[in-house]
């Protein structure tokens, strides 16, 4: 059905999807890359820090856009990231 | 932020990980799958047993929070089976690589599979042997080039799930390390499944393979994979190809047939009833 | 270059000719503007006629009678009847001869109405010599005429209803009871199009809803309907009675195990405004579109969904199903179905008033469409049935109707969206019966109640206080703190200006044409009239047929019409279509093409150009092989033959080239020789005439089926006779009838005009134009322009492109 | 396992690869995974007949790799394994017997010799694997070994030997020879429960803090089982005390190693057994095992008949070797005399333990074992 949607849905407010919160153990991680590159949100970058494995560890771009889909821990070989449900009682 | 611990640390062998595996490879993302699957069937981690072989892999038997044995060379199915038969009530699983199951291994693998043995072999596929610095194996795809195939390889490989289901597993199925979802749900159904069930995961080993082959990191294998796989459920296993340009994946076989087990426990009751 | 002497004249009738013509009056229609006694006294001293008479109406029954009875005792073994077009009566005249024993492919017409008479109102000499010509061209192919026999094809029992809106549905329900199976194909996940989205119904104020939901649901389960949603016509081949169909059957990423739960959508991550809601409410990348859906399987928008390619990156909802119905593997599948009647019911969309910019829409949340308001009002709707400012989610105190958004207006449709008005009459009086108190204006330029029952709803209205200004709005501004809009323009009954002060404005958006009508066009060869609906076969008498046979055609698809419109429509394109099916037969084409065995080398250049591929050539006998059945008569063949060894039937050469003689053989140097296909510039040329667009007398148009069949032969031996100028007109290219059968004609037009550089003719004069049936501005506006070529032409330049252009034959 | 009809009446007769099945049966062996092979096959088509009777386990495995690999996996699981073999297969064995050692996993291994090497003569008896047995797989490690020479002892020594591969944890190999196996004699089977039965030693440490590989005082683990709880992981590699591997310590490597030899020898005057006859006056040792002691035995009743102070040392317990006892005998005689059926593989333990006493070898291959004649000559031979 091919209709104009421009406004702000009215029941926006009420309908809650779910929030994820980014976790990163920096020091497992050994910067495969893989979480930066399949992210299907693009929530992750290179971060400039070095770990104690000496290389860059992923760091969180835009946490907002993360849909909590865990895909990033699946495809961590090295269980370096995870994401938990961000609590949203205050707001996000 | 590092004091909530990973949803899978229950699942991990206390203080072993970080792994020994290289950067881009695909065996911790098995390890995480296959952690995934014990959590999601909620199954009793005292009655799992993790047998692998030897190679890169093989160490992952001491990585998984379970009772666990890292055998000798190819045998990870045989030493299984014996766990499994003294004690049907373990769930044994046989996490190894292409060359310990089929090269070295193969003789145990086409047994147990043509016995339907009750057991879950799960095949981290990465082409070449790793542990030893990327020599060509029963997987190397035809001209690849290895440290032992410096002009190419000449051999042809073996086509895993045809293998298996010619062999008579009762499940088969093929992912890649990207295709995390699936591969958890195969594992899973195969975890539930009585016989013996095949899962062969094509895994990016970018040190030993990709460097060889121009594909120098583990993304750059990924994106070959989410490139060019093609899911096919049961399609003919024989025509699973994995080619450069198209690696075919997906569940090829899920059959019921009395596993050995059963047949057995059959057989001794009749035992039973004709003793002298 | 050649001439009839080459090509022969072995394919006329043996025996004695005997012609009978007739020139209707039509009552004034053609009197008017046309001395038919003169014309018929005229065509009395044409070669083979042995009679002709003038008549006041020839399609009358007493006219009919006339004509028989000639036949019978004068003998006559052809008929030319100078009256209307073709188009519209020649199956008349063709069954009185019939009826009369004489063959109806020996019957001809000059068409003296639409392409003479209503065009030359206002000089009647031009006209009557006009007149005379044309019936002299009809003369001379009616004496080349040959008898043909129709052969009759199979009609599969099976319907096609493109478009599960309330008219496809309803039709689709009508032939289902018949007995037919239907195969209903919807592009949506769900039936019910726009009747779905609307709260109640005018003028009787019953739910939409609620009267549409068992429609659907039993078109749903009827057994011999085969519903596919989420699914669209991709190809059509074939003609009337045997279609062959392709529909391309999206995946839903869901199996039919759905029990429509929703604990899919409740986890998925992703949403998005709801198309349904028209915005006003958000769905999930899992979702059903509404409620009442048919089918209620879910569907998943893979577009939306974090799932690309055959890589699961999240798995939310398959964690959730219980049943485990959602597949992210399901394939697009294509259903290839043979079908003998199809329904178009394609529905409309809505006038996007953002265009209007005065009025503010999207600039002010407070101004809304009126599909908007339907949602709104809408107990199952965003806002559970309150009207509600999207502002504040107040329920305003008063509220204003604009009228015509979008139609009746150069700056949206020209036309008038014929639902509007009682559309806002029924939404004033559900305001009312919510919220008695508020205020409602409706700012219009007429009010139509014209339907049954529509009156009594728009007195009821004014009764219950709904203030109806006339008038439209200037512009809608906006008062920045409490939001509320003015609403500044002329009453046109007061001769005053108002400034008008409301808390919403519902703008009252009319129906335009499916923005993708093109594709469903181009596939069964549909036309379209200028304000873009697809043009039925006869504004009158056939108006659900398609000028395709064995199309019809039903709901806003046609025009813009409300719900009881579309639903008789349906079942009327129901009814029309189950006649053919219950037939079981229907009588094929019999003007096809005919191979001239001896003149063919097999040199394949008419297999190359059949659009159709009813051409093969015997590489061992070097001859080519026609499949008649699959022929659908375009004659590009024929006209691509370079050895005249496929004859076109009913369109001969010989005939063409008689008829190019006829037309040129007085003052060739001030004609324009005309060549029209059938289906569109014809009927285009037939259209200026029912709309009376006037232009210059000396233009003779010769039919043809198709562009395609003009062959460059005909051209040449036109300006070999010294006509001044040459035109040639088909369909729009990709509109062809004939599938592309005029990409040909496009090819041989650039070859004649390189030809004609070559011999240093100036290639004006001979001119190509794509005009559709409905284009008939665009033919008058043509032949104006031609005129100014045809008077720049000297006579030395006639003279030296007759020599030219038989030297170069 | 539940336990099915094991005692049979007391006294059979039967073949001696019967016997060894029998044995282990009472033992409480219920796995057993083999692979066919002269002349052991019957112990393997004994165990396909009695185990499932008493609820245990046989399989037929695909080769003798895999029968070794299997009879582990049995063994971890908490079930008493065993497997049966000749040569050939043995060869295949020696793999999965290292790691058997390294993981010290209790089972037991029947090596019924015969003629070699390679294929040989696979109905002929042999005694040429005693060297292979102790040495045969990669590493350094101990083993222990039992010969019987007879069928009663075919059931005696096969309940003796799973008694101490529970005890040590280690593998313990029951070498017989083709004649013994497939040889009939009256057997005395105890009733089930006056036979000795020792079963490895449990855990006392909580799930959570065992450390599989940690031994008590006597070097010797306790074994948890799979699916008991304890979810310890064990490796071919070299490991620590909780079994996670150690492939760069030196440390580990030294400690473990170590232990695994340390556990067998530190325990070897509670292993050792041989059998002494009319040794104490003797000045000729005859030192046999196997069916040889048999022919032996009545060599040393011939001489003493003829005169000559002769005397036999019987090695029941092959590995570890006993040393002490071939030196006791060794320093008392003149001369010992050793027979086997091969070209002189114990006799070099002999030399090495009986210093300067001469020893005399006296080789035999192929059909039949030494005649006592033969050896009684050989005897004679040690006056002059």
């Amino acid at each position: 059905m091919p209709v104009r949607t421009w406004r702000k849905p009215l029941d926006a407010e009420k309908i809650k999807v779910p929030k994820g919160e980014v976790h990163i153990i920096k020091n497992r991680c050994k910067g495969c890359g893989f979480c930066i590159e399949f992210c299907p949100k693009e929530v992750l970058e290179e971060s400039e820090e070095l770990n104690e494995r000496g290389v860059h560890p992923p760091k969180v771009k835009d946490e907002s856009r993360c849909a909590l889909c865990s895909f990033c821990t699946a495809v961590c070989p090295d269980f370096a990231i995870f994401t938990v449900e961000k609590n949203c009682e205050g707001g996000c | 932020m590092e004091e909530l611990e990973h949803p899978y640390e229950k699942f991990l062998r206390r203080g072993r990980i970080p792994h020994i595996w290289c950067e881009g490879c695909g065996n911790g993302i098995i390890l995480s799958c296959f952690a995934q699957a014990l959590n999601d069937l909620n199954m009793d981690l005292d009655k799992v047993v993790v047998v692998s072989g030897i190679g890169c892999i093989g160490r992952v038997s001491g990585y998984t929070n379970t009772d666990s044995y890292h055998t000798t060379h190819g045998r990870p199915i045989a030493f299984a089976t014996g766990v499994k038969l003294a004690n049907p009530e373990l769930k044994v699983v046989v996490i190894s690589g292409d060359g310990d199951l089929f090269a070295i291994g193969g003789n145990h693998f086409i047994h147990a599979a043509r016995r339907n043995m009750d057991l879950q072999v799960i095949c981290a596929n990465n082409f070449v042997y790793g542990m030893t610095g990327g020599q060509h194996g029963p997987t190397t795809p035809l001209d690849a080039w290895t440290t032992t195939t410096p002009y190419g390889n000449i051999e042809h490989t073996f086509n895993l799930v045809h293998l298996a289901a010619a062999c008579g597993a009762v499940y088969v199925a093929r992912w890649t390390a990207l295709h995390v979802r699936r591969l958890t749900e195969s594992i899973k159904k195969a975890l539930q499944k009585e016989g013996f069930s095949f899962i062969e995961v094509v895994s990016p080993c970018p040190e030993l393979f990709g460097r060889y082959n121009r594909m120098e990191t583990g993304i750059k294998m990924m994106q070959w994979f989410k490139e060019v796989s093609e899911v096919r459920h049961f399609s003919d296993p024989a025509k699973a190809e994995i080619t450069p340009q198209k690696i075919v994946v997906g569940e090829f076989v899920d059959i019921e047939k009395p596993s050995y087990s059963r047949l057995l426990k059959e057989m001794a009751e009749k035992a039973k009833t004709q003793e002298q | 270059m050649t001439d009839t002497k080459e090509t022969g004249n072995e394919s006329t009738t043996s025996g004695d000719i005997r012609i009978g013509v007739y020139v209707c009056h039509c009552g004034l229609n053609i009197a008017g503007s046309v001395d038919c006694k003169d014309v018929a006294d005229f065509a009395a001293t044409i070669p083979h006629v042995v009679l002709s008479k003038d008549y006041r109406y020839a399609c009358s029954d007493q006219g009919q009678e006339l004509i028989k009875n000639d036949i019978r005792e004068n003998k006559l073994n052809r008929v030319v009847v100078a009256s209307c077009s073709p188009r519209l009566h020649e199956p008349t005249f063709r069954r009185a001869c019939e009826e009369a024993g004489l063959n109806k492919y020996l019957f001809e017409m000059a068409n003296i109405r639409e392409h003479c008479s209503w065009v030359h109102l206002y000089d009647k000499e031009a006209a009557t010599e006009k007149a005379k010509d044309l019936v002299k061209m009809a003369v001379a192919k009616a004496a080349l005429l040959e008898p043909q026999t129709e052969s009759e094809v199979p009609v599969t029992r099976k319907a096609l209803v493109i478009g599960g809106g309330v008219a496809g549905i309803q039709a689709a329900l009508d032939l289902g009871d018949t007995g037919y199976q239907v195969y209903l194909v919807e592009k949506e996940p769900s039936i019910g199009g726009r009747m779905a989205q609307i709260d109640k119904t005018f003028p009787t104020m019953d739910c939409s809803i609620c009267i549409l939901a068992p429609k659907m649901s039993d078109a749903g389960r009827h057994p011999n309907i085969e519903l596919s949603t989420n699914s669209e016509v991709v190809d059509v081949k074939g003609y009337i009675g045997n279609f062959k169909v392709k529909v391309l059957k999206k995946p839903r990423y869901v199996t039919k195990d759905c029990t429509a739960c929703g604990d899919c959508a409740k986890v998925c991550p992703v949403t998005v405004p709801n198309e349904f809601d028209v915005g006003l409410a958000t769905r999930h990348a899992i979702y059903t579109p509404f409620a009442q859906a048919v089918p209620a399987t879910y569907v998943v928008d893979r577009n939306l969904c974090l799932n690309k390619e055959n890589i699961i990156f999240c798995d939310k909802c398959i964690k959730a199903c219980e049943r485990k119905t959602i597949d992210f593997d399901m394939k697009p599948e294509t259903l290839e179905l043979d079908v003998g009647t199809i329904i178009v019911a394609t529905g409309a969309d809505v006038y996007d008033p953002a265009a209007l910019v005065d009025y503010g829409y999207t600039r002010f949340p407070n101004v809304i469409t009126s599909l908007e308001f339907e949602r709104l009002i809408n107990a199952g709707g965003p806002s559970s049935g309150h009207l509600i400012r999207p502002s504040d989610m107040q329920v305003p105190e008063s509220v204003a109707f604009i009228q015509c958004v979008g139609s009746r207006s150069e700056r949206g449709m020209l036309y008038c969206s014929n639902v509007c008005c009682m559309n806002t009459i029924k939404d004033s009086l559900l305001i009312k019966e919510h919220w008695p108190e508020t205020k409602i204006y409706v700012f219009y330029v007429d009010i139509r109640a014209y339907g049954k029952g529509f009156e009594d709803l728009y007195k009821r209205a004014r009764k219950e206080g709904v203030l109806f200004v006339r008038g439209l709005p200037a512009e809608v501004v906006e008062e920045r703190k409490t939001r509320n809009l003015w609403l500044i323009g002329e009453n046109t009954l007061q001769k005053e200006v108002y400034k008008t002060n409301v808390g919403m404005v519902i703008l009252s958006v009319g129906i335009e044409p499916r923005r993708d009508s093109d594709v469903i066009q181009r596939l069964l060869t549909l036309s379209r009239t200028p304000d873009g609906f697809f043009m039925e076969a006869h504004p009158k008498l056939r108006p659900v047929d398609a000028p395709t046979r064995g199309v019809f055609l039903a709901g806003c698809a046609e025009s813009p019409k409300d719900i009881k419109d579309s639903v008789t429509q349906a079942s009327a394109a129901a009814a029309r279509a189950s006649i053919l099916m219950a037939q079981g037969k229907v009588t094929a084409e019999a003007i096809t093409s005919k191979l001239i065995e001896e003149n063919c080398t097999g040199c394949g250049l008419c297999a190359k150009v059949c659009p159709y591929n009813a051409i093969s050539i015997d590489k061992e006998r070097k001859k080519a092989e026609f499949i008649e059945a699959a022929c659908a008569g375009c004659g590009t063949c024929s006209a691509e033959c370079p050895f005249n060894a496929i004859e076109m039937r009913h369109f001969t050469d010989e005939q063409i080239l008689g008829q190019i003689d006829a037309a040129a053989e007085q003052d060739a140097n001030k004609k324009i020789v005309a060549f029209c296909c059938n289906w569109c510039a014809y009927a285009g040329a037939d259209f200026a005439g029912v709309s009376r667009m006037q232009y210059p007398p000396n233009v003779r148009i010769i039919r043809t089926m198709c562009s395609g069949r003009m062959a460059p032969k005909f051209v040449e031996h036109a300006f070999a006779k010294g006509a001044a100028a040459v035109l040639v007109a088909g369909c729009h290219l990709g509109d062809c009838h004939y599938i592309n059968a005029n990409y040909q004609t496009q090819k041989r037009m650039e070859r004649l005009w390189k030809k004609m550089e070559k011999l240093g003719l100036n290639k004006a004069r001979l001119q190509l134009a794509w005009i559709n049936a409905s284009e008939g501005e665009r033919l008058a506006s043509k032949v104006k322009e031609m005129q100014s070529i045809v008077e720049s032409v000297t006579s030395e330049e006639i003279e030296k492109s007759k020599k030219m252009v038989e030297k170069a034959g | 396992m539940d336990e099915g009809k094991v005692g049979l009446s007391s006294r059979r007769f039967m073949m001696g690869d019967i016997a060894c099945v029998e044995g282990a049966i009472a033992a409480g062996c219920r796995f057993f995974a083999g692979y066919p092979i002269t002349p052991a096959t019957e112990i393997a088509e004994g165990m396909a007949r009695r185990l499932p009777q008493v609820g245990g386990v046989y399989i037929q495995m695909e080769d003798e790799i895999g029968s070794m690999a299997a009879i582990i996996g049995a063994s971890y699981a908490g079930v008493k394994s065993m497997t049966a073999t000749s040569g050939p297969g043995f060869s295949l064995m020696m793999e999965n017997i290292g790691l058997a050692v390294m993981t010290e996993t209790p089972c037991v291994v029947v090596n019924v010799m015969r003629g070699g090497p390679s294929t040989g003569q696979p109905t002929m008896p042999g005694q040429q694997d005693v060297m292979q047995a102790r040495w045969g797989s990669h590493g350094d490690y101990e083993i222990i070994a039992l010969a019987p020479s007879s069928v009663q002892e075919m059931f005696d020594l096969t309940v003796e030997a799973f008694n101490l591969s529970e005890t040590y944890r280690v593998p313990v190999m029951v070498l017989a020879d083709e004649i013994v196996g497939h040889m009939w004699e009256r057997v005395k089977i105890p009733p089930t429960q006056s036979i000795e039965v020792v079963n490895r030693k449990k855990p006392t440490a909580s799930t959570k803090d065992y450390a599989p590989f940690k031994p008590d005082d006597d070097l010797v683990p306790p074994m948890g089982f799979f699916g008991e709880g304890y979810n310890f992981h064990a490796t071919g590699l070299t490991h620590d005390e909780r079994g996670h591997p150690q492939t760069e310590s030196a440390e580990a490597q030294q400690k473990l190693v170590q232990r695994l030899c340390d556990k067998i020898r530190k325990n070897s005057d509670k292993i050792l057994r041989v059998e002494k006859t009319t040794l104490e006056d003797a000045e000729v040792a005859v030192v046999a095992y196997g069916i040889v002691a048999r022919a032996s035995l009545s060599a040393v009743v011939k001489a003493r008949a003829a005169g000559i102070k002769a005397g036999l040392l019987r090695l029941v317990t092959l590995w570890p070797f006993p040393d002490k006892e071939v030196a006791k005998v060794a320093r008392k005689v003149k001369a010992v005399v050793v027979p086997e059926m091969n070209c002189g593989q114990i006799v070099r333990e002999v030399e090495r333990a009986a210093k300067e006493t001469s020893v005399f070898f006296l080789s035999k291959l192929g059909e039949e074992p030494h005649k006592p004649s033969e050896i009684l000559e050989a005897i004679r031979r040690t006056q002059k």
